[in-house]
């Protein structure tokens, strides 16, 4: 690990022009990256980590914005170089892979065309080389009969495969830096596992070095040898990754180390526990507080029995009915009040159908919803209306999440008033006393969404659900799309809103890391089937059905120790949920492994 | 591709009921607007027992449903009726104007898309630049000018001033093709400039919108040249959202040649509709109507076609 | 489609077999498209045009209005007015070359009198019967005397078409047209081209120096006037008045004008339904002051740039039928203001419906700030003709602008609009004594007596002015200077016979 | 260490931002210009120190500009400046009142068929869809016909004709915003239909129908120019710069300056609501942001 850096960064200062002002995003950024090195950069969002990578790429908008500093590839000042020269470089001697597989490919042509045309751009070959060395690269990234797939088209790919080829593609010329710019990021738990692995293994074949972009501790510690950390554009720490974790100086490093939900760190813990908080200035570390204990009740608040939801597929000159979509097939779970139970799986699952059906938010196809005594199936539309009194809705996203034209204060008064639960003086009471209570403060109610960040508006969201005195709150991957520190105070604001209130949670989420911190109950669902559900420790600590066992050992461990560690995933995917008109979902049987930990066993 | 048929049947499916919508409008302007139509192709020679016997002849004195009724049945059998002033049908009328309107429409559309679509990826390309402005300019200009003013002031500058070209009349292509295109060039160029402006805007926020999109970049990441980058990775999808516009384009078109054939004397369709309105000659305007209409109605599916046969996506999933 | 390829052969073939190479060709632009080219249901002014080249008449009209021979060659009234025989001219074939004859005459008159879309029936409804009286004789029976028929006969209800064409076609006649005039029918494009070539047996072909005569409708005057100093036309019709200077002024042009023999006026509505109900309607003073508000000459030199001229009677101060004794009016502005009190009124509201066409809305506009001067507030509404022709005879207006092409025998001019049971009546104005007078002059033959009849109606019609006659315009033509022989007629017709086109 | 101390609060509103926007596109500023200028001008109408626009004059007929009379005067002596500014008024109500009567129709429908679906849509969508197939101009035409020719008839015409464009885009607006979580989020509270319509989704669609309104005020001018060229708008003796062109096209060779200044007048405004069409866009879209 001494041989002169590949790529040398150094002052990287990036600015943007806003309104007319240069707004500088990444300030004197410097690290090196050795031959076959990995470095990570790691921040939150608005960092500055993807411009740093894109302006070493110079791929930014010439008229928007400036870099200055130097970015010195084997000793050539890549700032310093004409605009062709520079894409003599790019792909051929750097390259790069993007966070979105779905948009980063051109959807008009093959993808044995894209790759190929990297061949014929940077090394000459003719079409016919090109191709036979497309469908090599295609092989080598484990794309299953590469031959046959050169002529198809993206949308032929799913997510996963789709970031197979686009590191064919950047592999094609075999670069001698590959930047990978947040590559898992929008794919699956189990996917993003296997590229991870694919990365690592390609890595050390080709012998390349790798800029990673990613804001997920856990990804860092799995690939990354050294690391920098980004906060607010500029580089607040460097070092190997090991030093990082667990020698980390600056006080945003520790935060975000905090903050970091890590699977199996709940062994043992009988309750929810929340997150512990680290001034990201200070650096001064609140202890987590366990929740408290659940009380004993008989009664569930929500009891759901073979929920099936499915929607039609049509096809054919007049539209008739071909298939279905089995979102939620025979689905079973009840909730008791001051429980949390996680909805877990991947995307297609069917967990957030669940969610919806359960508040009639989708009309479900058949089954029993009984929620707080009332059958919510039975229910009339003013009846329907005031049933959502007991049950509210948190979503994923912050930023659609808000009706952008109405205030905070109108937004969580309004079901108030509309349920008729008091006057407008009242209503006013009610929000400031809710704003508070999520830790905001009453004086923003006269404020609009776009004026908060993501994290304030999911806390806009959250009192929103309050205001009609709910009994169970669906959480819909309501953290998920949060930075990780961000994350970790929302949780824990959750956790102290049960107790508080004695709130019911349906939490869905992908996370299993999170997940583990915040549920009692856990729920696994695979192709609208829940294949095994249980108090969170059974099923964490003896998981027995298959997929559950795959879904926990894909989950990335912000653990550097145990980097280079192969998964050994098998690469397949999500099956699909369709199914021809009068099929007849199998019976399943299920098996009690232990009080209340029920597994699927066909 | 298996479903092509089956798409293309749902969407022909799906027009019955537009149609239908189309013939009842129109159907209803004969009793909406005012003025005999017999009284209107009397003129000055209004003989009570004349024009009685025409009614009786052209069934106009029968309730409105009931002639719509049996003109829908004629329809059906691909008769659309007589037109009252000429006692021509209307079918044979429209076979008369059809060519010139298409002949019209297609040089029209030549000019457009000569004009609009390198102006259009001139101006996304060199976004807020000079050549941007310029471009826009142009369009603008080309969408703010009325038709019929460019129109009246092209016949004094190039017809009377400097007799370039003939001021107005029609020769059919096939009869003598010089002069055809000579009589077309300037309402084909009036009619063209306007739609040029649509294009080019269009062309250039479709573009743009392709070059700010993440495949742009992957491409760009990969060292391609800008040439590369516009012309076979950009300009090929922002074809698709134009393609889609110029079938609508098609029904500006027609309406702008209202006026357009008009000024310039083209016997199209636009000439004929705008005549029979006033004519009152309600056979000729709804026969008309409903053949504009099912051009746009084919027109849109033509381009939805290709759209999608453009598109690999759409090609699979069909 | 069908269709299309077959249109598109025929011109193609039309084209090819068209003619010798040194053939002389007029392209003549007109104000519109004519309606369909069958004499007996054709209406439209632009028709008659193009029929003037195609179908000979029983007789023709002179450019001062008197009947000509025209297939006729001699006829004679008898019977006290009652029986008009004529003798047929030789040896005239139609284009179909079947020969003219008096069977031939007979068949058309009875065509016009019985076929069921004939629009002739009342132009020839004072015909008893018509009968060959010889092979080259035809006599008419009126069942009363009948002044106006020969007029009739010498446009569209006396244009003898072949008998054998109008038997095969039927109604259809106006599709392929066969008559006997100096030009037979080659093809029509509707709005776009009426084409014609000369007729080899015409019976007057010596006079004939044209080969090839093609018409194209060109409505708006101004682009007309272009194609014909672009050089694509050679004549042009009806030219915009304003537009006569820039013609005069243009060595390559030659200008031509003659007053016609129609007239403007304006409708009021002293008995057609409820709205009669307004001060104009009922009350004669006035109507007399509204149109001594006007400066006739004025409006005349303002809008049709001296080439229209003042009238205040049906027929053209220049006309025979004119009677001098009530002169047009000189404008007198106190003299309307105080028939305005008399008739109890300071400010007399008045709606003018007008139809919405740039020189009548010029017209009108001018006429509205002269009447303002003496009291009248005139509101104009503008409709469309198709609505306004309605709306007149439904009698929904107060006051209506409208504009008559005019007729060859006075009787056409005037009998229709204001006799109580009048085709044309739409003031529903009724005079016994008007009446009488105007039928009279209708049954006789002899002019001097008409012309009494007629100068008697007029001092009773300009006392009660149901209709408020503004003036009579000019047919304006211009062409090419190689273009010559030309001769203005007041009908507006466009004869062809002796026209030369030069190189 | 709370939650608000996290980002630093953006004190400006997104109203305000994009009201920066727009002042900062020179070309959209550009139009607002010349559109403030005109309608003042036929504001101020009634005071300037113009002559009558309806008073003839016969020894002043068909005059070219001069000190007297700057723009000429047309076919009655009637002075050409004072009519144009007279006819900015009817030129620019044409323009904006008939786009709002497309607007106020429009819309509803487009958001009762967007956010409906089912029945409704396909009723909505079909009639649309018909509409649109029917050229704009000739339906205008007929319909001015059908209403008898007056300048308001004409602007109903437009307003109608223009109609189906704006139950298009709504509707497609429509579909887009329902997909939000917020409308969801106000299905899960328990809101009626009509406070989504209207609170919920009613204010995230006017942006774009904004835009289209400022563009199609543009088309509406020149539509009414067109049907007043053709007889069927401004009625005389009042003026409207569609109705002086179709006079002027009967002098355009005695006196061109009567179609000159009419046309240039169109010219004018209508790229003026053409640019800051364009500047509201790029100033509304939250693409840019």
């Amino acid at each position: 690990m001494t041989a002169e850096p590949i790529l040398s960064v150094r002052n990287l200062t990036t600015a943007f022009r806003v309104d007319g002002e240069w707004k500088p995003v990444v300030r004197n950024v410097s690290f090196d990256i050795r031959p076959g090195e990995t470095l990570a950069i790691v921040g939150e969002s608005g960092s500055g980590k993807s411009v740093t990578s894109l302006s070493i790429m110079r791929l930014l908008a010439k008229d928007a914005s400036r870099i200055e500093g130097q970015v010195l590839l084997n000793g050539r000042d890549l700032l310093s170089l004409s605009e062709k020269e520079m894409r003599a470089v790019r792909g051929n001697e750097v390259s790069m892979i993007f966070q979105e597989p779905m948009t980063s490919l051109n959807p008009i042509f093959t993808i044995g065309r894209q790759i190929s045309e990297v061949l014929t751009r940077h090394k000459g070959m003719s079409a016919t080389d090109a191709r036979a060395e497309t469908i090599r690269m295609l092989e080598k990234v484990r794309i299953p009969n590469a031959a046959s797939r050169f002529d198809e088209y993206p949308h032929q790919f799913s997510g996963g495969m789709r970031q197979r080829v686009m590191i064919a593609m950047a592999l094609a010329s075999r670069p001698k830096l590959l930047i990978a710019d947040e590559p898992t990021t929008a794919l699956d738990v189990t996917i993003q596992g296997q590229i991870l692995d694919l990365i690592k293994t390609l890595q050390e074949e080709e012998g390349m070095s790798v800029l990673f972009i990613t804001h997920d501790m856990g990804v860092v510690a799995e690939i990354a040898d050294r690391t920098v950390v980004m906060f607010r554009g500029d580089a607040v720490e460097s070092g190997a990754t090991e030093q990082i974790f667990h020698r980390g100086q600056h006080p945003y490093t520790r935060a975000l180390l905090s903050a970091v939900p890590r699977l199996g760190s709940m062994e043992g813990q009988a309750v929810p526990l929340r997150f512990p908080i680290v001034d990201t200035v200070t650096g001064i570390t609140t202890e987590p507080q366990p929740s408290r204990t659940m009380l004993e009740r008989d009664a569930p608040i929500l009891k759901v029995e073979n929920l099936v939801t499915r929607f039609p597929v049509r096809s054919g000159l007049f539209s008739r009915q071909t298939g279905s979509i089995h979102a939620v097939e025979n689905v079973s779970f009840d909730l008791k009040q001051g429980e949390t139970l996680a909805l877990v799986g991947e995307s297609g699952c069917g967990k957030s159908t669940t969610g919806r059906s359960v508040m009639r938010l989708i009309e479900p196809t058949s089954g029993d919803i009984q929620l707080d005594g009332q059958n919510v199936r039975e229910l009339g539309s003013s009846q329907l209306q005031r049933m959502r009194k007991s049950i509210q809705m948190i979503f994923q996203d912050p930023f659609s999440s808000l009706n952008p034209r109405m205030s905070v204060g109108q937004a969580i008064a309004e079901p108030f008033l509309k349920h008729g639960m008091g006057n407008a003086v009242q209503a006013k009471q009610k929000t400031a006393d809710l704003l508070e209570r999520v830790g905001l403060s009453a004086s923003m109610m006269s404020r609009y969404p776009h004026e908060f960040s993501g994290g304030q508006r999911q806390r806009i969201a959250i009192a929103r659900a309050l205001s009609l005195d709910p009994k169970v709150i669906v959480a819909d991957e309501s953290v998920s799309a949060l930075d990780v520190s961000i994350k970790a105070q929302v949780c824990n604001l959750l956790l102290d809103l049960q107790e508080q209130l004695d709130l019911a949670f349906l939490f869905i989420s992908h996370d299993m890391a999170v997940v583990e911190r915040v549920s009692h109950r856990v729920a696994v669902m695979y192709l609208g089937e829940i294949v095994e559900i249980g108090p969170r420790a059974a099923v964490f600590e003896n998981p027995q059905h298959p997929y559950t066992r795959k879904l926990m050992s894909a989950v990335p461990v912000p653990d550097p120790s145990r980097r280079g560690i192969r998964r050994g995933l098998m690469e397949d995917e999500l099956k699909s949920p369709v199914r021809p008109m009068g099929y007849q979902p199998p019976r399943r049987e299920y098996r009690e492994v232990s009080a209340g930990h029920i597994v699927q066993v066909a | 591709m298996v479903q092509m048929p089956v798409y293309i049947g749902k969407r022909l499916l799906v027009a019955i009921p537009t149609l239908l919508i189309i013939s009842i409008f129109v159907f209803s302007l004969q009793k909406l607007l005012p003025g005999d139509p017999i009284m209107a192709m009397a003129g000055e020679e209004r003989d009570p027992a004349v024009l009685e016997q025409l009614r009786e002849k052209y069934h106009l004195n029968d309730p409105i449903p009931l002639q719509y009724v049996r003109w829908l049945g004629g329809v059906a059998q691909g008769d659309l009726g007589v037109s009252l002033r000429t006692n021509q049908p209307v079918l044979e009328l429209i076979g008369q104007k059809l060519p010139v309107t298409i002949q019209l429409a297609i040089m029209s559309m030549f000019f457009a898309v000569i004009i609009g679509v390198p102006m259009g990826i001139l101006a996304a390309v060199k976004k807020n630049t000079i050549l941007d402005y310029i471009a826009n300019l142009v369009a603008l200009s080309g969408l703010s000018v009325p038709n019929f003013w460019l129109g009246i002031m092209l016949i004094l500058l190039i017809s009377v001033n400097l007799g370039w070209l003939p001021a107005s009349g029609f020769e059919s292509i096939f009869v003598d093709p010089v002069r055809s295109i000579q009589t077309m060039l300037m309402p084909s160029f009036v009619l063209g400039t306007g739609l040029a402006a649509t294009l080019m805007r269009h062309t250039r926020s479709a573009m743009l919108g392709v070059l700010s999109s993440d495949y742009i970049r992957t491409a760009r990441a990969k060292g391609l040249s800008p040439r590369e980058v516009i012309l076979s990775h950009s300009f090929r999808n922002a074809l698709l959202p134009v393609v889609t516009l110029s079938a609508l384009l098609f029904g500006e078109l027609l309406a702008g040649a209202v006026l357009t054939e008009q000024i310039f004397t083209v016997p199209g369709f636009g000439k004929l509709i705008v005549d029979a309105v006033f004519n009152r000659d309600y056979a000729v305007v709804q026969g008309v109507v409903m053949c504009t209409a099912v051009g746009f109605i084919v027109m849109n599916l033509a381009a939805d076609i290709l759209y999608v046969l453009l598109n690999p996506r759409l090609r699979a999933t069909l | 489609m069908n269709q299309i390829l077959r249109l598109t052969t025929a011109l193609a073939f039309g084209v090819l077999t068209a003619l010798p190479a040194a053939a002389v060709e007029l392209k003549i632009g007109l104000q519109d498209d004519a309606d369909v080219l069958d004499p007996a249901q054709s209406r439209s002014f632009v028709g008659r045009i193009v029929y003037t080249a195609m179908c000979d008449k029983l007789v023709d009209v002179s450019p001062d209005l008197k009947i000509i021979p025209q297939l006729a060659t001699d006829w004679a009234w008898s019977e006290g007015g009652k029986v008009l025989t004529m003798k047929l001219r030789e040896g005239v074939k139609f284009h179909d070359d079947t020969p003219l004859d008096a069977a031939a005459v007979v068949t058309t008159i009875e065509r016009n009198l019985t076929m069921a879309e004939s629009r002739r029936k009342s132009e020839l409804a004072s015909v008893e019967k018509v009968e060959a009286a010889g092979p080259l004789e035809v006599k008419f029976t009126l069942k009363q005397p009948d002044a106006t028929l020969l007029a009739q006969l010498s446009d569209r209800a006396g244009m003898i078409v072949s008998p054998k064409a109008a038997k095969e076609l039927g109604a259809n006649f106006g599709s392929k047209p066969v008559c006997a005039g100096p030009f037979k029918f080659v093809e029509r494009v509707q709005q776009d081209r009426i084409v014609l070539e000369k007729f080899k047996d015409y019976w007057n072909k010596d006079n004939v120096f044209i080969d090839k005569v093609t018409y194209t409708p060109i409505p708006d005057s101004t682009v007309r006037l272009a194609n014909l100093q672009s050089g694509d036309l050679d004549f042009i019709e009806r030219l915009a008045p304003t537009d006569a200077a820039a013609v005069k002024g243009d060595s390559k042009l030659t200008y031509a004008d003659v007053v016609n023999i129609g007239n403007m006026s304006i409708y009021v509505n002293v008995g057609n339904g409820a709205r009669a109900n307004n001060p104009m309607g009922k009350d004669k003073r006035l109507r007399q002051a509204f149109s001594l508000a006007m400066d006739r000459e004025a409006l005349m030199q303002i809008v049709f740039e001296g080439t229209a001229v003042a009238g205040n009677q049906p027929f053209p101060p220049s006309s025979a039928w004119f009677n001098k004794a009530v002169p047009v009016p000189q404008r007198d502005v106190a003299k309307a203001k105080a028939l305005i009190k008399e008739a109890g009124f300071d400010r007399v509201p008045v709606e003018i419906q007008i139809p919405n066409n740039p020189v009548v809305q010029q017209t009108m506009q001018i006429i509205q700030s002269m009447v303002a001067e003496a009291g009248f507030d005139v509101t104009l509404k503008s409709t469309e003709f198709a609505t306004l022709l309605d709306e007149q005879t439904r009698g929904n207006y107060q006051l209506s602008r409208s504009d008559w092409s005019g007729r060859v025998d006075p009787d056409g001019n005037i009998h229709q609009f204001v006799t109580c049971k009048g085709g044309l009546n739409d003031t529903k104005y009724c005079n016994a004594e008007v009446d009488k007078l105007l039928n009279e002059a209708r049954a006789s033959t002899d002019e001097k007596v008409r012309k009494q009849k007629y100068d008697a109606a007029a001092v009773i019609l300009n006392d009660e002015q149901p209709m408020i006659y503004l003036g009579h315009q000019s047919w304006i033509w211009a062409m090419k200077k190689n273009v010559t022989g030309f001769t203005p007629s007041p009908d507006g017709m466009i004869r062809l016979i002796g026209l030369k086109k030069g190189s | 260490m709370s939650a608000v101390s996290q980002t630093a609060v953006p004190a400006k509103r997104e109203s305000s931002r994009a009201w920066r926007k727009l002042k900062a596109n020179r070309s959209s500023v550009a139009g607002f210009i010349i559109i403030i200028f005109f309608v003042a001008l036929a504001a101020l109408a009634p005071v300037l120190p113009i002559p009558d626009p309806v008073a003839t004059s016969w020894s002043a007929i068909r005059k070219a500009p001069s000190a007297a009379h700057w723009l000429g005067t047309d076919d009655l002596g009637r002075d050409i400046l004072s009519r144009m500014i007279w006819g900015a008024q009817a030129s620019l109500m044409a323009g904006v009142f008939s786009v709002a009567i497309a607007v106020a129709i429009g819309v509803p429908f487009g958001i009762l068929a967007g956010y409906f679906g089912g029945w409704v849509d396909l009723i909505i969508s079909r009639i649309t869809e018909a509409l649109l197939a029917m050229p704009f101009l000739i339906m205008a035409i007929a319909l001015a016909a059908f209403l008898g020719p007056s300048l308001t008839n004409a602007m109903i015409a437009i307003g109608l004709s223009a109609m189906p464009i704006f139950v298009r885009l709504t509707r497609g607006q429509v579909l887009a915003v329902k997909q939000e979580d917020f409308v969801e989020g106000a299905r899960s509270v328990g809101l009626g239909h009509l406070d989504i319509m209207l609170r919920y989704i009613l204010p995230n669609v006017t942006a774009p129908i904004i835009v289209q309104a400022t563009l199609t005020v543009a088309t509406a001018i020149i539509a009414e120019a067109s049907l007043s060229f053709l007889g069927l708008g401004q009625q005389p003796p009042a003026a409207s710069w569609g109705s002086m062109l179709n006079v002027a096209k009967n002098f355009l060779t005695q006196a061109p300056w009567m179609a000159m200044w009419p046309g240039i007048a169109i010219f004018l405004v209508v790229i003026g609501f053409n640019l800051l069409g364009d500047g509201l866009r790029d100033a509304l879209d939250p693409r840019e942001n």
